[in-house]
């Protein structure tokens, strides 16, 4: 395609358009399903991600949270098939359809060198460290040329230009292009992240905690950046982190994982209004507010279980405040939420409806399971 | 009116604010006009603290805020005696501290400690945890033998909630989660009886569902042993809810103090509202980031520090000529509050057209955003 | 060798492996190439220790019968014989004590030094350190053995005491420098901080905190310098440079070059002498990759593959789907599937985007 | 260029070390080396004496800073004093002679293992677990075996009985140095043998430090970000594994240097090749001390050349030694 002279190539604006036609259709653009990863060690399997569940659909910002080994970054590179030994996938399935895909890609039945097709071009990832993401002996132009030359076909000179541009598009300036990683701040770092991984106008973005090891105010700069861009670009966001009160003001809908399965998915204000999971309770529970009332906060008790030795049942009961003996049987799959306003909000929890109080602290001492407490439910 | 009229300059911080700490205990730390400088490679000379001085309190817990680089680690190193002043003085319990020799840094030692923020790294990873809590009973309780040796640590165990104590002692810290990690590390410190604790961003490293928990648990501990609590945080969100007393730092200088409710809720200096402009907030849905981003085009990447000047005046909205030229000192806004600014009065008019102790109860975050 | 290089990473044991692991445990924690080594090692030293008694003839008595003048190997002779009638065998059972016990003392006196230098240099910091750094990094350039042959070349005896002396002079650099690097690594870590919190003394924490996490450091180390000088001190020998009325690996070599053994075919004089340092020096320095992959699982041969589908999946495969056969395809099938309509409509056709 | 500039300053005080315990080892050995020289060399003429003592300072008039300081004086103006063996052929006369053989062997053949050691090490470290992977352990017997023992046994079946291979010597009897094609071609193919048993002893040390960095390398986020970006599969290896992986082992080859050296030492006396190595234990074996030293301090200073250059290398390949370094 040929480009106007003046300002050679430059990043389209119009795929929101063109998305128009189906964007608000039923069909996700990823569709992962009973998707599963162990990772195989001399102990015994480690069963990262369980039978997880979820779409994401073009232009929509899903919210993936946990804390750390719950499974969230396992399921996010599980299905672009980039972990790495002893991991292995178990089952399910994760269908991509996007543009150029419209009847849909099985990525788990895709061999080695035809994966290259999807990676980057479909799916890209800004990853949690830009330092250690970002290759130490190659200028941070070259690095998003060779996306670019992979992935296009221009000519030398278009490449470099649109490598040009793409920093405009983070703000940094073009002579930063000859640049290595390790002259640039933090934040800038992250910036090239995010250029590069906008550099073929993929149509998802994992985005793999990508503020946390930067300041409150960078972190906020560069989320308003990512923002700002999804809206330019649209493209659909699978976001990460392990903070749920960044999730609430940032996606659309929020996915909440524990010991490696989704516990509940609704929209932000729904969990941040109803949240029907204890275990959203809780992480809710975690953040002191700047704002509203000082109160008494407490937090999740405990620590996450063995995922090669889970409980029966839910594998939260140790730790969950409203537990009962029922809660040993329970398979964990997600059911709907009858009482949400929010007609796709499911669940993990059968017995705890949204509005439960939490249950004061100061009962429990340390980590250890207090042993069930019935009354909880009962009072409900 | 110029700031100068309504908030008159701090001479001496420590002294002239009434700190709000004051109120629960006795002084048991005095930190006065401390000042680092680290030589860099080529002959150049940074300043991470510069003029800090404030006031610890028994049963009282003194937040210090600001991002990474702002200096605040190195003020607890330098309280702890782990990096040697450039200038300044430190005062434990009314008398100047003087780390002459061995004998007198382990004296000092067992009144200050310092907690470290990274769990994984503060333990030694080729010694159990019984070690750990041992060697601190032995050099400063003078307990040699096992008998009077075990009580005191299962005491210790219990005093941070790692039980059964007699399993836990066995472990090796790599057996351990971080949260458990970070208990050991409590009880460390506890085991030399200090009265004074600074705790280095102690959940910083930790899982979020954690963290409220030990900071519970620090809270705790401050009230059982009648602890000076000096609590270093990136998170204001968190300092608020757990200090008496708010210190911003920024650039190696505290640019704000007050009370942790007043600071929080009504920053006077630009970077404090900045901060709290920016952390998250749960209860902003549809803030600025899913309405569309409109970004404030600020420069954000730390600019090179010029004496004679606001360090944060490359940044500051409110910035003129004066703040290019001159570094404003503290200076009283109320009694318990101050904040370094030339241009309180545009900042934060409301402070000042209000009669003294009345806080205004609209939220700040306009001007910036 | 490569038949013991099986991957034990990958199955899950059965229990009762689990107990036999238990009871054996550091043996089988160990890496197979460190047992290897240590296996080959033992035997070694083990020879060195009862060799001599089990010479069945003195090493440095010359026949004078002719006729047992470059025997071939026999009952009598089971390594048959030098020109001089000297029983090969009882040669090399003493020689591998002398290379061994040589080596050991040059590793010790080494290593002592190493650590010494690396941890001062590294601990102290400042002055000490770049007085100690650049000591180290001299002797580290400079090359070892011109400098052990003009040393040796000077003294009138050459005896093993001033072997001993001299190799461990120049063995030490190597050592000293990676032990100050993890030295200086280490004292940055906030363990150190908080011992000093604790309230421990300087001597302390070097002995207690830092030295304990270095010992694998320190013995790969040892393992490195006895490598090397029992490559030189073997070298030195041959050259001329050493006791030649002793028994060593490399006297024997000496001998048996300077009488020319090989030309006159007598490769039993000649080949095990040099094979025994070869099978002693393999053993040393398998103990040592046994070392770094205790140190660093992931430098296991295999250890970062997983066995799906009748594959080896990498380190930069794509994740395995188990039940899914995804051969890797052949050169050709690769070249051919890239004229397949799949591929065509798979390629990237698009230039950049439409201009808003 | 601090960088550099730091680098020669390092250099130069290595070069003086050396040149200082050249100046005391004589003076610290027991014996008197003149005494020694003059016995075993019955056709020195005694105004020789003189001159050794000259050379080696021993009985020298003059305090020792003194000597010292001419020493130095000395050194600096390739004045290594006269031979005693081939008396009175100057030292400098016969290092001319040996040093040009020595550099050109050694130098290939030390460039070629570890060309061919390291492109191996990327290919068993990037195919952990390959085949490659699993044959190296073998590989640590060849690194084992003393170099002159291995190559008397291919002297033995590839010369003598195979003679496919000449015997030793740096060129054939009757051939004339010079820069004509026989001279040159008798000399590439005296080198053949001893070259290609100084790569195989030294390429498996070099491919197992290359696999083990390339392992290392290979788990880091950057190369996974590479994945990640869909590039061809030899951009990720070269571009991004190996182009960070060669760097520690580039300082590994910087290090090694003097080892490699010692081992081509020993080289030259097992083919009789006319080098510096075979000068220098001709030179031990007849007493002849000054030849000795300043075999040593020729040795010495190339292989502080050669540590210079690699240090120029790595600064080029490496942006972050570049900044540090402008």
């Amino acid at each position: 395609m040929t480009t106007t002279a003046a300002t050679g190539t430059e990043l389209s604006g119009s795929k929101a358009s063109t998305l128009g036609a189906n964007g608000g259709g039923d069909e996700p653009i990823l569709d992962i399903s009973d998707f599963s990863v162990v990772y195989r060690t001399d102990r015994g399997d480690v069963r990262a991600v369980d039978g997880v569940n979820l779409a994401l659909h073009a232009g929509e910002v899903v919210g993936l949270a946990g804390e750390s080994g719950s499974g969230k970054s396992t399921l996010a590179y599980g299905s672009c098939r980039l972990l790495r030994p002893p991991a292995l996938i178990t089952g399910g399935s994760v269908v991509y359809r996007g543009r150029r895909f419209p009847s849909g890609v099985e990525v788990l039945d895709k061999r080695p060198e035809e994966l290259n097709v999807l990676r980057w071009r479909e799916i890209s990832i800004v990853f949690q460290s830009a330092m250690n993401a970002l290759n130490p002996v190659l200028s941070v132009g070259d690095q998003i040329l060779d996306v670019v030359e992979a992935h296009m076909k221009l000519s030398k000179d278009e490449a470099v230009e649109r490598v040009a541009s793409l920093l405009d598009f983070v703000s940094i300036p073009r002579d930063r292009m000859k640049s290595y990683p390790f002259e640039l701040s933090g934040g800038m770092r992250q910036r090239v992240m995010i250029a590069m991984a906008l550099a073929t106008e993929p149509e998802i973005v994992i985005m793999d905690e990508p503020t946390t090891a930067l300041d409150v105010v960078v972190q906020r700069d560069i989320l308003a950046q990512i923002v700002e861009l999804k809206e330019r670009l649209s493209f659909a966001v699978l976001f990460i982190t392990h903070d749920l009160s960044l999730l609430l003001e940032l996606a659309d809908r929020v996915a909440v994982m524990y010991a490696g399965k989704l516990v509940e998915i609704a929209s932000s204000e729904e969990i941040h209004h109803e949240p029907a999971h204890p275990y959203t309770k809780g992480l809710l529970n975690s953040f002191p507010s700047l704002r509203g009332p000082r109160r008494e906060l407490a937090g999740i008790p405990g620590t996450p279980p063995d995922l090669r030795n889970l409980p029966p049942g839910c594998s939260f009961l140790p730790r969950c405040p409203y537990g009962t003996t029922a809660c040993q049987d329970i398979d964990m799959s997600l059911a709907k939420v009858a009482t949400s306003a929010d007609p796709d909000h499911v669940t993990a929890c059968p017995f705890v409806l949204p509005g439960t109080p939490v249950p004061p602290r100061g009962t429990r001492s340390n980590g250890a399971p207090d042993g069930l407490q019935p009354e909880a439910i009962s009072a409900q | 009116m110029k700031a100068e009229e309504i908030a008159e300059p701090v001479q001496d911080g420590a002294v002239a604010i009434e700190s709000p700490a004051a109120a629960r205990g006795p002084l048991a730390m005095q930190a006065i006009s401390l000042n680092k400088d680290f030589r860099l490679h080529r002959g150049e000379v940074l300043s991470a603290v510069r003029d800090v001085s404030f006031n610890l309190y028994r049963g009282a817990v003194v937040g210090l805020v600001g991002e990474s680089g702002s200096g605040k680690s190195t003020v607890a190193k330098l309280l702890a005696g782990q990096e040697r002043l450039t200038s300044g003085e430190v005062h434990l319990n009314g008398h100047p501290v003087a780390l002459t020799d061995r004998r007198a840094f382990r004296q000092y030692k067992s009144e200050v400690q310092l907690v470290f923020q990274d769990p994984f790294s503060s333990l030694n990873p080729v010694h159990t945890v019984r070690y750990h809590l041992e060697r601190p009973v032995k050099l400063h309780q003078n307990k040699r033998s096992k008998a009077e040796l075990d009580p005191e640590l299962t005491a210790l165990m219990e005093q941070v909630r790692l039980t059964p104590a007699s399993q836990f002692l066995a472990k090796f810290p790599h057996e351990l989660s971080g949260g458990q990690r970070q208990r050991v590390s409590f009880a460390r410190a506890l085991a030399a009886q200090p009265s004074v604790l600074l705790a280095d961003e102690p959940v910083s490293m930790l899982d979020v569902s954690i963290r409220l928990e030990m900071l519970n648990l620090l809270d705790d501990l401050r009230e059982r042993f009648h602890l000076a609590l000096l609590y270093i945080t990136h998170d204001i969100a968190s300092a608020r809810y757990f200090s008496d007393e708010v210190l911003v730092m920024y650039a190696g200088q505290i640019v704000e103090r007050g009370p942790a409710e007043e600071l929080t809720q009504e920053p006077a200096h630009p970077y404090t509202q900045l901060l709290v402009a920016s952390a998250p907030d749960p209860d902003n849905i549809g803030s600025i980031l899913r309405s569309g981003g409109k970004r404030a085009a600020r420069n954000v990447e730390s600019a090179p520090r010029v004496t004679g000047a606001c360090p944060f005046n490359p940044r500051c909205p409110f910035a003129q000529d004066r703040c290019r030229s001159e570094d404003p000192p503290l200076m009283r806004i109320s009694s318990a509050r101050a904040a370094a600014c030339w241009r309180l009065d545009v900042a934060a008019p409301q402070l000042f057209h209000q009669s003294e102790g009345g806080v205004a109860h609209e939220g700040l975050g306009g001007p910036l955003v | 060798m490569a038949a013991l290089m099986v991957d034990t990473g990958v199955t899950p044991p059965a229990e009762r492996e689990r107990e036999k692991r238990e009871r054996f445990g550091w043996w089988r924690r160990l890496p197979p190439k460190a047992k290897v080594g240590a296996l080959l090692l033992g035997f070694f030293v083990l020879i060195a220790i009862i060799g001599p008694t089990l010479a069945p003839y003195d090493p440095s008595y010359q026949n004078p019968n002719p006729s047992l003048s470059l025997n071939a190997p026999s009952a009598a002779h089971l390594l048959g014989t030098t020109q001089n009638g000297q029983d090969v065998l009882s040669q090399l059972l003493t020689g591998v004590r002398m290379t061994l016990e040589l080596a050991l003392f040059v590793g010790v006196v080494a290593t002592v030094i190493a650590v010494i230098v690396g941890i001062s240099a590294g601990f102290l910091g400042g002055m000490w350190d770049e007085v100690l750094s650049l000591l180290s990094n001299v002797f580290l350039v400079l090359p070892a053995l011109p400098l052990l042959v003009v040393l040796l070349g000077y003294l009138p005896q050459k005896g093993e005491t001033a072997t001993i002396l001299v190799l461990a002079f120049l063995g030490w650099p190597w050592g000293a420098r990676v032990i100050r690097a993890q030295t200086l690594a280490l004292r940055n870590r906030d363990f150190v901080a908080a011992s000093r919190e604790t309230g421990e003394r300087g001597w302390h924490i070097i002995m207690f905190e830092i030295m304990p996490n270095e010992i694998s450091l320190i013995a790969a180390s040892f393992v490195g310098v006895v490598l090397y000088a029992i490559g030189a001190s073997v070298a030195l020998a041959f050259i001329g440079l050493a006791d030649l009325n002793t028994w060593s690996l490399g006297t024997m070599l000496y001998w048996a070059q300077s009488d020319q053994a090989l030309t006159l075919g007598a490769w039993w004089w000649f080949v095990p002498p040099g094979l025994l340092v070869a099978l002693i020096g393999t053993g040393l320095v398998l103990l040592n990759f046994g070392i770094d992959e205790l140190g660093n699982p992931r430098l296991r041969s295999g250890s970062g593959t997983i066995k799906v589908g009748g594959r080896w999946w990498g380190q930069t495969d794509p994740t395995p789907v188990l039940g899914h056969s995804q051969r890797r395809p052949s050169r050709v099938a690769a070249f051919l599937h890239s004229f397949s309509r799949e591929a065509l409509t798979e390629r990237p056709t698009e230039v950049a985007g439409p201009l808003p | 260029m601090r960088f550099i500039v730091r680098r020669l300053a390092f250099y130069a005080v290595a070069a003086w070390v050396a040149l200082t315990i050249n100046f005391f080892i004589p003076r610290l050995m027991p014996g008197n080396a003149v005494e020694d020289i003059m016995s075993k060399f019955p056709s020195l003429q005694p105004s020789a004496y003189k001159a050794l003592e000259a050379m080696l300072g021993v009985g020298h008039p003059g305090s020792l800073w003194h000597q010292y300081v001419n020493y130095l004086y000395d050194v600096i103006h390739f004045n290594f004093g006269t031979d005693v063996t081939e008396y009175p052929a100057k030292v400098s006369a016969l290092l001319a002679q040996t040093v040009p053989w020595t550099i050109t062997l050694v130098g290939t053949a030390t460039i070629i293992a570890f060309v061919i050691g390291t492109g191996l090490g990327i290919l068993a470290g990037w195919r952990s677990g390959g085949w490659l992977d699993r044959v190296l352990p073998g590989l640590t017997f060849l690194q084992a075996v003393p170099y002159f023992f291995l190559a008397l046994i291919l002297i033995e079946l590839l010369a003598l009985r195979a003679k496919i291979f000449p015997l030793g010597q740096g060129y054939a009897g009757g051939d004339i140095p010079g820069w004509n094609w026989q001279f040159i071609s008798s000399a590439v193919y005296h080198s053949l043998l001893p070259a290609f048993t100084l790569i195989i002893t030294n390429v498996a040390g070099w491919m197992l430090t290359m696999r083990n960095v390339m392992i290392t390398t290979t788990g880091e986020d950057y190369v996974l970000a590479a994945q990640a970006k869909g590039l061809p599969h030899k951009r990720v290896v070269l571009g991004y594994a190996a182009r960070n992986a060669i760097l520690p082992q580039l300082s590994g080859f910087a290090n090694a240097l003097g080892f490699v050296v010692s081992g081509a030492i020993v080289m030259e006396i097992v083919f009789s090749y006319p080098g510096v190595g075979l000068l220098l234990v001709n030179a031990v074996t007849s007493n002849d001390y000054p030849l000795m030293q300043a075999i040593f301090l020729v040795i010495t200073f190339a292989v502080l050349f050669a540590n210079l250059i690699v240090d120029v290398v790595y600064v080029l390949i490496d942006p972050r030694a570049r900044a540090r370094s402008a």
